[in-house]
């Protein structure tokens, strides 16, 4: 529908409004004015059936086929001069036509004048004729895609004629744990342990300032354990990981030993995205390639 | 714990053998045939892999089953990249009882669903332009409800829109091994009727559409009857 | 359908009697087939009967379905006075997924790995007064359950308690070649895990390794690449 000029916003129709925009459900009488008598009919029949349309590409579509030719023989003057009788006789009887069928009208009746009038070689754009193929294709399009869905529907479909295991059997689900725990994990449990009775952790002597070089001291102590990959902050010395402001400084202090030591080969630092978590494992002794 | 460091030189023992080969391929066939039988959904063949013995591949054993059924009243059927038992077409009859009440749908959800078939991965927009009305979102919702469409990956263009693409639930409710296999595909993309022609004189604005579906370039030039390239060796 | 009933022999050629007549048996096997696979619950000769087409007889066609599914991967059996299809019994451990689920080690397990791997051998009370508080069943079971721990010599003292030691598996866990490579208590202090002063009442002890174990001090000579067999290729 965008493609249709740029006159007025996409309003008005969706595919399943039926009733609220296109007013005539009830049938209207129709005043003829003579004529052909079935052709009356027909847009009679057309017009009360406005509801039924889902858009106006769909009612040219109904037109189009009233031409009885191969829709790459349609003649889109014909297609548009059916369309804006239509408009008319619509609004003969008063029936309020959604925006988009009026959008579709207008830029039909420029279509027309375009296909009519001798091309004007000051103005650019596109032609009458490549505008006109193109409203030929797009019904083409969708009359090919209707009945695309028809074969679809029309196929053996799962619960109507093909049918699948009515007594399927539940794939049990066994769970099984897996305990992991590192080295670090090991040996800081000991130490806790051992450091239990004392209360008095030596860190509790001093300021809430830990400093890089006791965090070197520390760090190169318990680097030769980690083997696997081990978050920074299992690093952090004991009492220090809770209250905040020591947490703060033990997390620096640790963070820039490992950065002194992953600059002297000593270890390989990771971390596998913004702001997460720092990963450290020792270097493998091999090593004259940095970090 | 022995046989590890046993089979390091010189012919594997028997023992050796039982422990790290894969069963054969006919035992292979029955297990895939007892997880099918068992699953009322397809089972990709990862997962039959994953369920079988170490070493076990179901990718052979696959295409072996299924010709031991052809002919009988339940098929070994391909979907998507998943395989199922579903009954014969012919025998759909006799199953009055487990037949499924299935909501009419709106001829706007019908056509959706086509579109989204025939022309995935699509926008909304796209949806729009071929049907020439807005797409309401109860039908995609309900499309989307009934697992037969979901979101795709997000167009690379301004706006970023999101494309519909359809399911494997999709290619099992209409009996497709692929939407390769949707019926008439070949002659519409023939007759140029799943390009995305931009109207004349939006060209610019529309190179949105530049890249056409992914899921069917890779398929190349329509081949003879002997049909669905690149099927062949793929499972 | 129609087929099938024409692929029944010559005579009977006109509408009436292919109305009437039984489908040919091997027809009604595959309904049969289809009825079994797709129902919901077992079915009983008498339904399969009325769901089959006239003249139908399920109660020859079941045996032949029977007999063809043998040594497949799923059987026809009986269940009371119906039949389904189930599953072949050797096959049911397809049935199972096993999911792993990871999990860390609670703490009072930790401790009292750490308390097993540094004092080896060691008794649950010895294990208790270390850690101040006593040692649960459930963490006791499930380290040996892990494998990280088992059962050692009985302590030759009164009530001749049972001893705990680490195992192989707890070396392999963590990456260790012998209990020796555990940092010592030296190594922890000074890696700063422990305290630099002794604590007060246990000086003497905590001092040197004086009550460090067994393990550590009987095993002599520092194990070399040759020590751990099997193992060398690690790491």
């Amino acid at each position: 529908m965008t493609a249709f000029l740029q006159a007025e916003p996409m309003a008005g129709t969706t595919d399943d409004s039926s009733g609220d925009s296109a007013g005539g459900a009830e049938v209207v009488p129709f005043a003829g004015h003579g004529g052909d008598v079935a052709a009356r009919l027909a847009a009679e029949t057309l017009v009360i059936d406005v509801d039924g349309f889902e858009g106006p590409l769909d009612l040219l579509l109904t037109l189009a086929r009233t031409q009885k030719v191969d829709l790459r023989q349609i003649s889109v003057l014909q297609l548009a001069e059916q369309y804006l009788r239509f408009v008319d006789e619509a609004r003969a009887l008063r029936l309020e036509l959604a925006a988009d069928y009026l959008v579709m009208a207008a830029w039909l009746a420029f279509l027309k004048s375009r296909l009519l009038l001798p091309p004007d070689p000051a103005e650019d754009g596109p032609s009458g004729d490549d505008l006109a193929a193109h409203l030929a294709f797009q019904l083409e399009r969708l009359e090919a895609m209707r009945a695309a869905a028809a074969k679809l529907m029309a196929r053996d479909r799962l619960g109507q004629d093909v049918f699948a295991r009515g007594l399927p059997e539940a794939v049990e689900r066994v769970r099984r744990v897996s305990y992991t725990a590192t080295l670090m994990d090991l040996m800081q449990a000991y130490a806790r342990i051992r450091t239990r009775d004392d209360f008095r952790p030596y860190v509790m002597d001093r300021e809430n300032v830990f400093t890089m070089e006791m965090a070197l001291d520390r760090l190169r102590g318990l680097i030769g354990f980690a083997g696997e990959w081990s978050d920074l902050t299992s690093y952090l010395p004991p009492g220090w990981e809770v209250d905040p402001a020591r947490r703060r400084a033990a997390t620096a202090a640790t963070f820039a030993a490992s950065l002194e030591l992953a600059k002297e080969g000593k270890l390989h630092l990771r971390q596998a995205d913004t702001f997460g978590p720092i990963q450290l494992r020792r270097a493998e002794r091999s090593g004259g390639d940095g970090a | 714990m022995t046989d590890e460091t046993a089979g390091a030189e010189g012919p594997p023992t028997d023992d050796e053998r039982t422990l790290f080969e894969a069963p054969p391929l006919g035992e292979q066939e029955r297990m895939v045939e007892a997880i099918l039988f068992a699953s009322a959904e397809p089972v990709t063949v990862a997962e039959l892999n994953a369920r079988m013995p170490h070493g076990a591949d179901a990718g052979r054993a696959l295409p072996e089953l299924a010709r031991r059924y052809e002919g009988r009243g339940v098929r070994v059927v391909r979907v998507g990249d998943a395989w199922a038992i579903r009954t014969a077409p012919d025998l759909g009859f006799l199953m009055q009882k487990e037949t499924v009440e299935t909501r009419k749908l709106s001829r706007a959800a019908i056509e959706t669903l086509a579109i989204v078939a025939y022309h995935q991965p699509v926008t909304r927009a796209e949806i729009e332009e071929i049907r020439g009305v807005a797409v309401s979102r109860g039908t995609v919702d309900l499309l989307i409800e009934l697992d037969w469409i979901r979101f795709g990956r997000r167009r690379e263009t301004p706006g970023r829109p999101v494309t519909f693409v359809t399911t494997r639930a999709f290619l099992d409710h209409f009996g497709l091994e692929s939407a390769k296999d949707l019926p008439g595909l070949r002659e519409l993309r023939a007759a140029g009727l799943l390009d995305n022609r931009p109207p004349p004189g939006m060209g610019a604005e529309d190179e949105e559409r530049d890249d056409q579906p992914e899921l069917f370039e890779d398929d190349p030039a329509p081949a003879g009857p002997t049909a669905a390239p690149g099927e062949g060796g793929r499972e």
